[in-house]
C-alpha cells in the first residue's frame, strides 16, 4: 500500500490504530508479565505479532456489531472496545473483572460493545457468530457479525456446518481466519492439505479472500468492504489473515515446533514497527507524537494493573451464582 | 401440588400431546416476534413427527426454518440468536443426535452465562423426541435424559402429559436459561385436557404427584408416569397403593415432592425407559439414598432399560425396554411377590 | 456413452451389472412388499431409482476393498456382494440375518465382505471409511475404502473432518456422493449454497469429479479410476453422483416435497430400463436373456424371502449378547 | 483383591502416573505392529502434557500422528482402523472436547458391535486427561468421567496410581473393546511402583481396597482416591478406621467388592471429582441404595464438584471443587462431628 493512500485516511483514524496495536502488544507483554507476578493465575494465550489482524478487523466494525473471539482473544477484545481495565482484572480473577473472574482469559465477554465471548473451544464461537448473523437478518437490523478463528479451527466440523449455513442465507457474517501457521506446535500444512483456506469459501457459495496479515490497513480494507456486502445482504465473506504469531502457543511452551529461520523473517514483518515507520515515512506524525501515544498506552496499562489489583478477591459462595437467571430455591445445585 | 397450576375457573381442552407442543410454539409465536423454530425438516415436511405441521403457512420460511443436516450449527446459532435477543425454538429430529451438537450443548450453551459472570441471558429452547419408536435399532431409540444432567447450567425437562408439555414448553420459551426439553415420540398421540389459556405455564422444579398412595411410590420419568399408572391400577386390584410421581424436570428437581411422597410411603421404585446404568434414575436414587434413606423401608429398585443398544427385533427389544410389568414386577417385590 | 464403448467391456461383466442393478431395484421392492405383508418390523429407506450408482461403484472394487454405507444402503450392500437371504432376515429381524437380527436395515454389515456397516447417522460412516484407509496406507495394502454418502451429509462436520484428514495424509478413500437432490423432505438447494458437492473436495486438496450417477458405467468408471489412483498412493477422490430417487424417503412417506415435473423428467433416466436398452441396441444381449436374468433374480428373491420366513426367531435373552467382547461376568448388564 | 495381580516375584519399578501410561504404549507398540497413537500433538510436541515425549523418535510419523483439530475424525478414524485390524491409541487432549466427537463415541464406536451382531471388534482406546488443573476455567476443568456411561458398549476407566495406570491401559489396548480412558492431569507426577513386567496388566471389573478399614468405607475415583486415603490418614488420629476403595473401571464395574465393603463398614462415602449430579457417584449410589441397602447404617454421602462450571478464580474453584477436607467432613458426618 502507497502513502498515497495512507493519506487517504484521517490522522484520528491513523493514530487510533497505531494506538490499538501498540495497546495490544503492550497489554499482552503486561499480562505475561503479572502472570509471573502472580497476579494472573492462569493460561495466556498470547496475540503478540498478530495485532494487525485483530486490530484491522475490528476497526471496520460499528459498536452494534459483534464479533466472536478465541482462545487467543486480548486483541480481538481490545480492538472492539475492550477495557484494559476489566480485561485485566478478569485475567487476575477479580469480581471487577468483565465475567466477574469466573471466565478468565478465555472466556471474555461484553456484550453491551458486542463481545460475545472468547472461547475454549477451537472452533466453538463460530456458529455462535451464524446465530447472532441470523438474529440480525430477521430483525433487518443494518448489523454485522464476525467471528475470529485460527488455521487449526478450519478443520473442525463446527467450521463447516456454520459457514455452510451462513453461506446458504446470506447471513451478515464475516469469518476472520487469522491463519498464524501454527496450531499449539502443529504447523498449518500438516493440519490441512490446502494453504489458502480462504479457499474453502468456495464450498459454500461465497467469496473467500486472502489478506496480509500484518498490515493493519489491508485487513481493515478487506473487512471493511465485507462488512458492506454484509450489510447489503450480499452475504458472508471468509477473510484470510495471512500472518505469525511471536510468542509460544502459551507462555511457557519450548516452541520447538518452530521451522528454522522464520521467526527472523516473520520478525521483519512486525506489523507494529512497520506501521509506525509508515506513518513517520508518510509525514503524517513524528515520532514524538507516536511516542507519547505509546506512553499513553503505558498509562492506561499501568491504571489496568492497578485496577486489577486492587480489586477485591470474590467470595468463594459467588461461584454459585450465575449459573442460571432462576435458580428454583436452589434446587439445581 | 400437583393441580396448583390448574386453576379451577379456567376452561380446559382436550388436545395430544403433539397438538400441545405445537400450540405452546404457536401461541409463542403470535405473541413474541423474537420466538422462532428451525431444524430439520420442521417447515415443509412439518416435522418428521408432524408437530410442527402447517406451521411454515402461518409464519413463513423466515420463522419456520428448514435446516441443513448440521446439528452443530443448528444448536450453535441458535445459541447466538439467544444472546442476542431472540428466543430461538431448536429441533433435534432424534435424541441419539444430540451428541452430534454435543460441544455446543456441554460447553456453549450450558456455560455461556456463568462464564461471562452471569451476563448472558440464553432463552434458548431444545426440543428433542426421545424413546424408542418400535424397531429402530439402536441409533433411533435412544432416551439421552440424563446425557447432559451432569453439565451444569442447562435445565433438563421431560413432560408426560399434553397438559405439562403446553405448560412446560411455555415456561421454557418464556425463561432466560436454556431448556433441553424431552418429547416422547410415542406419546405423541395421547390425549389429554389442558387449560385453554394463552398464558398458561407450568413452572419449572415442581413435581406432579400423578396419583395419590400411601404404600410405595414409583418416580416416573417422561412416558413410564403413563406405565406407572397402569402398574399402580393393578396392583390396586391387590389393595397396594401406588403412589406415583413425576418430577416433570430433571433439572432443576424437585427433591422435597419426591421426599416427601417417600417419606410417606417408604417404599420407591424409580422407572425411565432410558438405560438403567446413569439414566436420570441414578440421580433419584443417590439422591433419595443420601437425603431420604431414614424414611426407606428396603431398597431402591430401578426400573429402566437394560445397559444394551437397543436391538431391531421387537421380541429383544420388548426385552431391553421397561413397561408397566416391569413396574408391576418392581412394586410387588416389596411384598415378596415378584 | 456410445454403444461402441458398450462393447469394450466383457459380456459376462454387463450382465453382472444388469443382474445386480435389478437386484436392488426388485429386493427393495420385495422389502417393501414383505413390510406391507409384517414380515419387515422396522422402517426402509429405499434406493429405487438410484441402483447405477451403488451398483457401479461397488463393481470397481474388489473384495478386499471395503465400504461404509448409510440408511440407505440395501444398494450398496448388494453391489458389494452382500446375499440376499442375510439381508432379508436382518430386515426380518432374524437371528440368521446379518446381524442376527439386532441391527436391522440401518445397521447391516458383513466384516468379510468388506461391508463396514450402514449407518443410522447421517455422514457417521465417513470418517469409519478414513480409518480403514489409513490402516489400509499403514500396513502397506493396496486396499480402498469406499464411503458412500447422501448430498445432505455433506453439510455434516463428520463430512468436513474426514476428508480434511483423507486429503491430509492421502488416504486410499473415495468419497462417493449420491446427490438424489433431498435430504429428507428438504431439497439440495434448501440445504447447500452450492449444486455441484463435488468441488467441496478442493477444500482438501484432492480432486471432485461428477458423474452422471444414473449411468452405472459411468459410476463404474470413475470409480475406477478413483481406485487406480487411492492404489498407487495418489490419495483421494470424491465422487458425485448425480442421481434421483424414485419412493419416499421412508416407505410412507407423503412426498409433498416434490417439485413439480420433477419426478417425470428423471423417470426417463431410470438406469435400469435405460442399461437394458441399451445393451439390447448394442446386439450384444437378446430381450430372453435378460428376461432370464431377471427371472433368476426373481427366483433369488423368493428364496431369501423363504429363507427370511423360515428362520427362527432369536430368544429376547440374546439381547445381552454381543455388546462387548468380554462380558466379565455379567457386571455389565 | 487389591494385590492379585501383583506377584511376589516380580520386581517393581518406581515410576511416575505419565510415565506409567508412556510405558504401556511404548511396550505395546514395540510388541504388536498394529498399535499406534494419534492426536492433536501427540508427535513433535509430546503431547501438551509431555505423555508421549520422544515417542515420535521411536516409532516415527507413521505410528505417532499429529492430527489436525478435528476431534470427530480422530475418534472415528480410530474405530475405522479397529475395525479391519489396528489397535489404535486415541488421544482427546482434554476430557472437555470428548462431546466434540460425542456422536461418533455415543453412537458408533460404543455400539458397532452390538448393532453388527457381535460381529465387529473395535480394539479402539481413547485416551482423555480429565480434571481441573487450576484456573482453567469452564472448558478445560471438567472430569467427564460420567458422560457416556448411559451408553451401553464402552468400558470407562478412571485409573488412580501408576501401577494401575500401566496395567488398566495394557488391558485396554490388547482388548477387544473401546475404552474411554481417564487420565487425572494432576496425577501426572505423582510417583509409585509398578510391576517390571512387559505383560503386567490389570484386568478390568476388580475393584482395588486402596485402604482397609472397619468403620467406613469410601468409594473413591480416579484422583479421589489420593484424597480419601489422605482423609483417612486424617480420621486414623481419631480412631476412626476407614477402609478406601478404588473402582478402577466403572464399567465394568465391580459391585462385589464395593457391596463387601460396605457389608462391612455399614458406612459409605462416595467421592469423585465430577460434578455431582449425574456424575459417577451417582450410579455407585444408586446401586449401593439398590443392592446393599441393608447393610447401610445412615446415607450413601456423595462428594464431588458443586453443580456449577468450573470458574477460573481459585478461590471459587476451590469452593466448588472436592479435596480430602471435604471428605473428612462427610466421613465425620456419620459422628455428628461433620
Ligand atoms: C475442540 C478443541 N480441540 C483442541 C483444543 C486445544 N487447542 C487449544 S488452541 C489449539 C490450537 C488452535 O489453533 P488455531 O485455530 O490455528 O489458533 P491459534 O492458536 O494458532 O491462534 C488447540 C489444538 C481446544 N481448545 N478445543
Ligand atoms: C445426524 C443425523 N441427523 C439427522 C438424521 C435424520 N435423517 C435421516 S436420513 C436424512 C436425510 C439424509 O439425506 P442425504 O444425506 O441426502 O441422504 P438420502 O436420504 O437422500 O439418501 C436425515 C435428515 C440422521 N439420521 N442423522
Ligand atoms: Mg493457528
Ligand atoms: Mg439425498
Amino acid at each position: 500500500m502507497s502513502d498515497k493512500e495512507l493519506t487517504s485516511y484521517s490522522k484520528d483514524f491513523l493514530a487510533e490504530l497505531f494506538r490499538k496495536m501498540v495497546l495490544v502488544r503492550e497489554f499482552e507483554l503486561r499480562a505475561i508479565e503479572e502472570r509471573r507476578n502472580g497476579l494472573i493465575p492462569g493460561f495466556i494465550h498470547s496475540c503478540v505479532g498478530q495485532e494487525a489482524s485483530a486490530v484491522g478487523a475490528t476497526a471496520a466494525l460499528t459498536q452494534e456489531d459483534v464479533i466472536t473471539s478465541t482462545h487467543r482473544g486480548h486483541g480481538h477484545l481490545l480492538g472492539k472496545g475492550g477495557d484494559p481495565k476489566y480485561m485485566m482484572a478478569e485475567l487476575a480473577a477479580r469480581s471487577t473483572g468483565y465475567c466477574l473472574g469466573r471466565g478468565g482469559s478465555l472466556h471474555l465477554a461484553d456484550f453491551e460493545l458486542g463481545i460475545l465471548g472468547a472461547n475454549g473451544i477451537v472452533g466453538g464461537g463460530i456458529p455462535i457468530a451464524v446465530g447472532a448473523g441470523l438474529a440480525f437478518q430477521m430483525r433487518g437490523e443494518k448489523r454485522v457479525s464476525l467471528s475470529f478463528f485460527g488455521d487449526g479451527a478450519t478443520n473442525e466440523g463446527a467450521f463447516h456446518e456454520a459457514l455452510n449455513l451462513a453461506g446458504l442465507w446470506s447471513l451478515p457474517v464475516i469469518f476472520l481466519c487469522e491463519n498464524n501457521l501454527y496450531g499449539e506446535g502443529t504447523p498449518q500444512d500438516q493440519q490441512a492439505p490446502i494453504a489458502d483456506l480462504a479457499k474453502r469459501a468456495e464450498s459454500y457459495g461465497f467469496p473467500g479472500e486472502i489478506v496480509d496479515g500484518n498490515d493493519v490497513l489491508a485487513v481493515y480494507e478487506a473487512t471493511k468492504a465485507a462488512a458492506a456486502r454484509a450489510r447489503a445482504g450480499e452475504g458472508p465473506t471468509m477473510i484470510e489473515a495471512k500472518t505469525y504469531r511471536f510468542r509460544g502457543h502459551y507462555e511457557g511452551d519450548p516452541q520447538i515446533y518452530r521451522k528454522p529461520g522464520e521467526m527472523a523473517e516473520w520478525r521483519k514483518r512486525d506489523p507494529i514497527p512497520n506501521f509506525r515507520q509508515r506513518l513517520l515515512d508518510a509525514g503524517l506524525f513524528d515520532a514524538e507524537a507516536l511516542d507519547e501515544i505509546e506512553a499513553d498506552v503505558q498509562a492506561d496499562l499501568d491504571e489496568a494493573v492497578a485496577f486489577a489489583e486492587s480489586a477485591p478477591a470474590p467470595k468463594p459462595e459467588e461461584a454459585l451464582a450465575g449459573v442460571y437467571a432462576e435458580t428454583h430455591d436452589g434446587l439445581i445445585f | 401440588m400437583s393441580d396448583k397450576n390448574v386453576n379451577a375457573n379456567i376452561e380446559m381442552k382436550e388436545l395430544s400431546f403433539s397438538e400441545a407442543i405445537r400450540e405452546a410454539m404457536v401461541e409463542e409465536m403470535r405473541r413474541d416476534p423474537g420466538v422462532f423454530l428451525m431444524g430439520e425438516d420442521v417447515g415443509v415436511f412439518g416435522g418428521v413427527w408432524g408437530v410442527s405441521h402447517d406451521m411454515l403457512d402461518e409464519f413463513g420460511p423466515e420463522r419456520v426454518r428448514d435446516t441443513p443436516i448440521s446439528e452443530i450449527a443448528i444448536v450453535g446459532t441458535g445459541l447466538g440468536a439467544a444472546m442476542v435477543g431472540m428466543r430461538p425454538i431448536v429441533e433435534i429430529m432424534f435424541g441419539d443426535f444430540l451428541m452430534c451438537a454435543g460441544d455446543q450443548i456441554a460447553n456453549q450453551v450450558a456455560k455461556a452465562r456463568f462464564m461471562s459472570g452471569g451476563k448472558a441471558d440464553v432463552p434458548l429452547t431444545i426440543r428433542v423426541t426421545t424413546g424408542a419408536p418400535g424397531s429402530s435399532a439402536a441409533q433411533h431409540s435412544q432416551s439421552p435424559e440424563s446425557w447432559f444432567m451432569n453439565v451444569p447450567g442447562i435445565k433438563i425437562v421431560t413432560p408426560a402429559t399434553p397438559a405439562d408439555a403446553k405448560g412446560l414448553l411455555r415456561t421454557a420459551i418464556r425463561g432466560a436459561d436454556p431448556v433441553l426439553f424431552f418429547e416422547p415420540k410415542m406419546l405423541y398421540a395421547d390425549k389429554g385436557a389442558a387449560p385453554d389459556d394463552p398464558d398458561f405455564a407450568v413452572p419449572f422444579g415442581e413435581a406432579r404427584v400423578a396419583r395419590e398412595g400411601r404404600d410405595v411410590t414409583v418416580i416416573a420419568v417422561g412416558i413410564m408416569v403413563k406405565h406407572a399408572l397402569a402398574a399402580a391400577a393393578q396392583l390396586a386390584e391387590d389393595d397396594i397403593s401406588v403412589e406415583v410421581v413425576d418430577p416433570r424436570t430433571l433439572v432443576p428437581l424437585d427433591k422435597k415432592t419426591l421426599i416427601d411422597s417417600v417419606a410417606k410411603t417408604s417404599r420407591v421404585v424409580v422407572a425411565h425407559e432410558a438405560h438403567l446404568r446413569s439414566g436420570p434414575g441414578a440421580e433419584i436414587a443417590a439422591m433419595l439414598a443420601e437425603e431420604a434413606i431414614e424414611y426407606l423401608d428396603g431398597p431402591i429398585v430401578r426400573v429402566g432399560a437394560k445397559n444394551v443398544p437397543l436391538p431391531y427385533n421387537p421380541a429383544l427389544e420388548n426385552y431391553v425396554l421397561p413397561d408397566a410389568s416391569d413396574i408391576v414386577r418392581a412394586l410387588k417385590s416389596f411384598w415378596g411377590k415378584a
